[in-house]
């Protein structure tokens, strides 16, 4: 028998063609097995988070699949609709405690990072300056990419990191952030930034400034952008996230749950480990996020 | 009448001078106030009338010199201040917020408290008495803006009423109030004499103020020129210490013929504007000559300003024709009316003449901007050669075209304002209360300035609300009652009969 | 006596916050019609929307937005603006998550847990100090209302970013045993069914009601929002009630601000961004006039709960977010744009 | 008649954009000082921040919130405001990104590829079209601006995100075969060394500064934002104008939007969130006053300049991006503190 209700999927915002994926898979899966799903977002505002749990409360869904907004800010809203009886699945992002949720499902971004950073240390050499870009830091995924990155570069000392900004996971201002960072450090062999979009932004302002073939630019997520431009040879890789699998999965343990009463899954904090594309296996890349075997 | 000295002085400035800047408003002046008498004040625009005022209560402080109160220095902290000792005074521009209700304006900043807050019903009560006492029927809880002029300026009379004081400072205070209201506030205002209440009236209403005046005060460019008892003054007394010279509002020019009818109104309707089912301009026609000067008296609210907006295009009436020079104009926005040589010089200049945050020289080219543009550019030349020609024509006293306009005394903004709408090189002008706020010297040169350029073929409409203004240089004087003509008279025509087709002729 | 029949009868025009009248419902009926529009459509589409317990969750979001619209309708009264608002609740918020988790006192080497009433009067008085500042620049220094407000948006963002580094408080709950737990109260308790979070806007649009209608600072407030300088002239303290109302903006932002992060149970750094265009909204939506002097607190009350129910509502039925701004951006404008035709020249600046 | 010794002289108020005198220069001081103490301190922290190279880019920088900023003063001058630039550049972009990738006639089972210059002109004139339905709702509807372009702000985001479906568009550049090639130009190459952006700013920058000290529209623009009755009955057609600089903002948002897409070879729909905020800033650091009728273009590219190098230089000394907000708020505060001491009694609303 076909399964029915709601499933409420909250993203963080569309206009990333991450999280728009993030959506779209789990939409699709959820109409497959019979369920009806919309999507929102909350835009990394967990007021707005919140406001999104209670419409999917009064909307009595069975299920909720959510990427956090806030590692620790997200937690009363998961609460809030545990109290309410309905099952939440993260996605993507992690809340900063177990037992709320029923699953959390989330790229291994560390791995990632240390799969990013070896084929970043790989393009670059093995000495030189170099800056990151880094992620909205609100966002746990940030530090981790971070730290992932460190560990692996600082076991080559003559790598020297010169600087490092903030540029909120967005494209116009990795460009902006890039340029000024271009202006203090013109020496730098490499650019390490924490996702595709920020890494996109680097890279136009590296060819503005006629510095692409100097620089090296890697990225992380496995965007379709990103992979048009590691084709076209101006990004180095891209760490691709399964964000494709892990939101379709996340609705799969939903429906195992409201089925079953169980997730089908060992542990509720699930790791996915990330892929590497490079120009090798760029081809691979059969759609959105989806590298195929 | 006792003599001036028979009476207490109240309140006194001893040497008070004020500067602002390089500019000296008073220069050391010392002036009487005394117990249940009338001091008028009279001095040209910028003689320093309303500074000396705003420092008799409060409002200012002056540069050096004393103020006496009942025999004691004394020192005004604020207005409020002032107000507590028993000095209030009507400022000569309007002070209320439009947003409020006549009542909130009047009790504003002294509330009268009851247990659960401010006491409404009372002050509700008390407004209610003052309106009686004024024989006005302005409901208390109507919000200002929705009110005429002239009733606003009796909502700043009655809050400066209300206060009780012992000392009333009225600056200018029926400049937009017609003669029989006039006349219910000189009422009002031997009431409070007769109780003891000392008052200081300004107005540039020379005659008016004679009728109430008990002894009278000069300035003039900061000093006290003159003082005298009411026995001893007259208009001429007035004028030739104001201005040190006699004054003529002039003559209708003659020894030209006029030529064809420049402006024709027919049948022109109107409906009021505020949307009450009645006519403000009422079925009017009315033909002027090329060279014709018109006045156009009428009380308060006869439909005066609405008319003159109609002409100039601001307000679009309901039926009717319009031409200038035989051709429909009805259809036309303002500008393209200006350019045709129709221009209305309006009745608020604050409001609806000058932009305060130009120069005078930009104030005056901005009508005629066409007139100095050469292809997509302004030629900066052409336009200083405007400015200045116009400067000169209008004769505004001003240190050049540069100068805010803000610097310039009430007549010569005036002026700049006449001389913008002259500078468009208009065949018909509509003046609407040209000389509102203006001290006589400078009333006389924008008469003159008009009888010159009917002289060379403009056509001149005004309105006024003084009679001996409609007796000086208008070839025809057409009188507005309701919306319509109700009378026409030639220059020969007396004061009374004038009065008369108004409707004031029972109330004067 | 002059002919009188020119009076012109009073057209009702600006609601003067005060008193209670059918004719000043059915004006302020552009925010009340709308309202039921709203919530007569989003029943029709949805099920659920028509229900007791939507409504009050609605009311409760809700509660954030009336509280800091409450406190811009004052600054807007008074010809003002205030864009610090999202950033005085961010700062609030985060400075009361910072004193759950304990005040480290270095001179002393402990560690002050503060009971929950002082953590809540502690961050109202933060509030009214930086709305204190924003009131103070623009009376005392003249900044326009917009750069002042704007500056101190920035400023107070970045203090919240930097305090507690970009990260969010979570443990706002207390413990039992440091004696100040209680937090959670504010956001997540009832009384006779209905949410704190409601009952607490209700009180202050109260409070805010009867100072508008019945004190003299709510009369004051009108008049220099109508003509600065007459009230001046009348005694007003015009400067006094320039500031008071920046502060008062103040204290509820940062009771919005508590009021928030008791209902997420955690303070962050970024929260209420562009909150203060939706207060904006809110006022404006309710009647009130940008150029001062002209609103109510009961208009802007309904026009908070239209943006609140209006935007709940698309949820519910499901339109996309894109359709969501899209609507919100509409809504405002037509909303206004039948204010406007009310006021019709009355709304020109004076 | 009278004695005219009462002539106060003329105080040096009110900067009337047009001219240049070492007094303007030195009145328009405070950006301008602004600027020169940001380059010091700078230079004194950085050795690479005094460089031709970085000057440019950090120009090029600035293009984009001194292109916005231009329309802003526009609208400013009038007496308005506009919110919605940001957004409009963002539509702008994608819809330009769209041309770029084709647009599918249905009807005729082909897709078009216009020339760059087509989807220039498209898109300037798109921009155009969303300025004026601003300028429609606050000449004709009498919409407050805060509001009317707070709502076209909204629905202008809303219809972008619609269109790409939250995507952005990323083949900017054209092929040879197809004839529309060229598109990256605007934001990568170089005329004698310099930006092509900063070409463009510049250039809008000599157009608007003609048009406001040269032209008979500068003359009307300025006497409407002072005065707007005292305008129309001097003749001048004040819905005109209004409509005008608000559909000048909305082309000058769309040449933003374009130069932006270009700079970054990609086109999305968030692009220019709260962009609208930077311009006032900088129009108001720039001396114009948020009242009307007051303000000049060098000044609010100066004011411009101010925030694009004290940003720029933030990043590059390594200052975090916390204190960059701290600081960005302070300047703005301090920068218009400064003004307001120039104009004095006189930027209050009149
Ligand atoms: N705030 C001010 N700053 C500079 N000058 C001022 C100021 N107020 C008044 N003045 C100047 O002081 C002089 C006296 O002005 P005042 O207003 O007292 O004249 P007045 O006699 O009341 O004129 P009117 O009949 O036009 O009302 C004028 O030259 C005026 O320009
Ligand atoms: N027939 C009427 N019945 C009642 N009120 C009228 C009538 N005609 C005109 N009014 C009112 O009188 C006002 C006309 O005022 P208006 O300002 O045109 O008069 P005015 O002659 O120019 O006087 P002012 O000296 O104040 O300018 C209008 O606001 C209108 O509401
Ligand atoms: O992991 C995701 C992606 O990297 C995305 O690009 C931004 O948000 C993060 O949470
Ligand atoms: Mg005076
Ligand atoms: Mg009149």
């Amino acid at each position: 028998a076909s399964a029915d209700g709601l499933i409420s999927i909250i993203v963080t915002d569309p206009a990333n063609p991450y999280w728009f994926t993030e959506g779209e898979v789990a939409k699709a899966t959820a109409e497959e097995l019979g369920y009806t799903a919309n999507v929102s977002s909350h835009k990394g505002d967990t007021n707005t988070e919140s406001t999104l749990i209670d419409t999917a409360i009064t909307n009595k869904s069975v299920a909720i699949i959510l990427d956090p907004a806030n590692a620790d800010g997200s937690i009363g809203a998961v609460k809030k609709a545990v109290d309410a009886g309905i099952p939440v699945f993260l996605v993507n992002a992690e809340i900063n405690q177990e037992g709320l949720a029923k699953a959390q499902l989330v790229s291994n971004n560390a791995q990632g990072a240390a799969l990013g950073a070896q084929q970043w240390v790989e393009a670059v050499g093995d000495s030189g300056n170099f800056v990151e870009l880094f992620g909205n830091p609100a966002d746990n995924n940030a530090a981790t990419r971070s730290n992932g990155y460190e560990t692996v570069i600082t076991q080559y000392p003559d790598l020297v990191k010169k600087g490092q900004e903030v540029a909120n996971w967005d494209r116009t201002q990795g460009y902006q952030k890039m340029q000024s960072l271009l202006q203090a450090n013109p020496d730098i062999i490499g650019v390490i930034s924490g996702n595709d979009e920020m890494a996109l932004g680097a890279i136009a302002a590296l060819k503005e400034a006629g510095k692409l073939e100097q620089v090296k630019v890697g990225g992380f997520d496995g965007s379709p952008d990103a992979v048009e431009a590691v084709k076209a040879g101006e990004m180095q890789y891209t760490v691709l996230q399964p964000v494709a699998i892990f939101s379709a999965e996340a609705v799969r343990q939903a429906d195992n749950f409201i089925k079953t009463g169980e997730t089908g899954a060992a542990t509720e904090k699930q790791l996915f480990d990330c892929l590497l594309i490079t120009a090798e296996n760029v081809d691979k890349y059969t759609a959105p996020f989806v590298l195929s075997e | 009448m006792a003599g001036p000295d028979a009476r207490e002085v109240v309140l006194a400035a001893r040497n008070v001078a004020k500067s602002y800047g390089a500019v000296h408003a008073l220069k050391g002046v010392n002036f009487d106030i005394h117990r249940g008498q009338v001091t008028t004040l009279f001095g040209e625009n910028g003689a320093g009338k309303s500074t000396l005022m705003k420092i008799l209560s409060g409002v200012i402080q002056p540069s050096s010199g004393e103020i006496i109160l009942d025999g004691q220095p004394v020192t005004f902290q604020n207005s409020t201040h002032a107000r507590d000792l028993g000095i209030s005074i009507i400022h000569q521009e309007l002070s209320l917020a439009p947003n409020l209700s006549v009542r909130d304006n009047i009790f504003m900043g002294r509330e009268i408290m009851g247990p659960t807050g401010v006491n409404y019903a009372e002050e509700e009560a008390q407004v209610r008495r003052l309106m009686a006492g004024l024989e006005e029927d302005i409901d208390p809880l109507t919000p200002v803006e929705d009110l005429r002029l002239g009733q606003q300026q009796i909502v700043e009379i009655a809050r400066a009423l209300s206060v009780d004081s012992r000392i009333l400072i009225m600056d200018e205070p029926t400049s937009a109030l017609s003669a029989s209201e006039v006349e219910v506030l000189f009422k009002v205002i031997n009431d409070l004499t007769a109780k003891g209440v000392s008052i200081v009236y300004i107005s540039h209403h020379l005659e008016e103020a004679l009728q109430i005046t008990d002894h009278a005060v000069v300035l003039r460019d900061g000093t006290m020129t003159a003082w005298a008892p009411r026995d001893q003054i007259d208009l001429n007394w007035i004028v030739r210490n104001m201005v040190g010279e006699n004054y003529d509002l002039g003559a209708p020019p003659s020894g030209y013929e006029f030529g064809k009818v420049a402006l024709s109104v027919q049948n022109l309707v109107l409906p009021d504007p505020g949307g009450n089912p009645y006519n403000v301009v009422d079925n009017l026609s009315l033909d002027v000559r090329a060279g014709e000067v018109v006045c156009i008296y009428g009380l308060m609210g006869a439909g005066r300003t609405e008319l003159m907006e109609t002409l100039a295009g601001r307000l679009r009436a309901a039926s009717g024709r319009i031409e200038l020079e035989g051709a429909g104009i009805s259809h036309l926005s303002i500008a393209q009316r200006i350019a045709r040589g129709l221009a209305l010089v309006p009745e608020d200049r604050q409001r609806d003449g000058l932009v305060q945050t130009m120069s005078v020289g930009q104030n005056l080219s901005l009508a005629s901007i066409r007139a100095f543009t050469r292809g997509i550019f302004t030629s900066r030349r052409a336009e200083q050669k405007l400015i200045r020609d116009t400067i000169r024509d209008v004769t505004v006293k001003t240190p050049g075209g540069n100068a805010p306009i803000g610097s310039l005394s009430g007549g010569n903004q005036q002026k700049v304002v006449i001389g913008k709408i002259m500078a468009t090189k208009p065949k018909v002008i509509l003046l609407d209360e040209p000389s509102r706020g203006i001290d006589i010297g400078a009333k006389a040169e924008v008469f003159r300035l008009l009888a010159e350029g009917a002289k060379q073929g403009l056509a001149v409409v005004y309105t006024t609300s003084e009679v001996s203004e409609c007796l000086s240089i208008a070839h025809r004087i057409i009188v507005m009652h309701k919306g319509r003509i109700s009378a026409e008279f030639d220059a020969s025509a007396s004061k009374e009969m004038i009065m008369a087709a108004s409707g004031e002729a029972h109330a004067a | 006596m002059s002919d009188q029949s020119h009076t012109r009868p009073a057209p009702a025009s600006a609601p003067k916050g005060e008193g209670f009248s059918l004719l000043r419902l059915l004006l302020e009926g552009r925010a009340f019609f709308a309202l039921i529009a709203i919530v007569l459509v989003f029943s029709l589409l949805s099920p659920n929307y028509f229900t007791l317990p939507n409504f009050l969750i609605m009311a409760s979001q809700v509660a954030i937005y009336g509280l800091l619209a409450i406190g811009m309708l004052l600054v807007i009264l008074n010809g003002g603006i205030d864009l610090s608002v999202g950033s005085i609740l961010a700062l609030c918020g985060v400075v009361a998550g910072a004193m759950m988790q304990g005040v480290e006192v270095k001179a002393m080497g402990v560690i002050l847990y503060p009971p929950v009433w002082a953590v809540v009067v502690l961050t109202c008085a933060l509030g009214g100090l930086v709305g204190a500042v924003n009131g103070v620049l623009v009376a005392w220094f003249r900044v326009p209302a917009f750069v002042a407000t704007l500056g101190v948006m920035y400023v107070a963002r970045g203090v919240a970013l930097l305090m507690t580094n970009g990260l969010t408080y979570n443990n706002l709950s207390g413990k039992a045993e440091l004696g100040n737990t209680g937090f959670n109260w504010l956001g997540f308790n009832r009384l006779w069914g209905i949410p704190i979070s409601v009952i607490v806007l209700f009180t202050c649009a109260m409070i805010a009601w009867a100072m508008l209608s019945r004190s003299a600072f709510g009369r004051w407030l009108y008049a220099s929002g109508g003509n600065e300088r007459a009230a001046e002239l009348s005694g007003v303290p015009v400067r006094r009630v320039k500031i008071t109302v920046y502060t008062l903006s103040g204290v509820l932002s940062a009771i919005a601000g508590l009021v928030l992060s008791s209902q997420l149970t955690s303070a962050g750094p970024t929260a209420g961004t562009t909150y203060e265009l939706t207060a904006i909204a809110a006022v404006v939506i309710g009647g009130a006039a940008l150029t001062g002097g002209r609103g109510t607190v009961l208009g802007t009350m309904l026009g908070a709960f239209v943006i609140g129910f209006l935007s709940a509502g698309l949820v519910i039925v499901g339109v996309s977010s894109y359709w969501q701004t899209v609507f919100t951006g509409a809504v405002i404008v037509l909303a206004v744009l039948m204010n406007s035709i009310q006021y019709g020249k009355g709304a020109r600046k004076a």
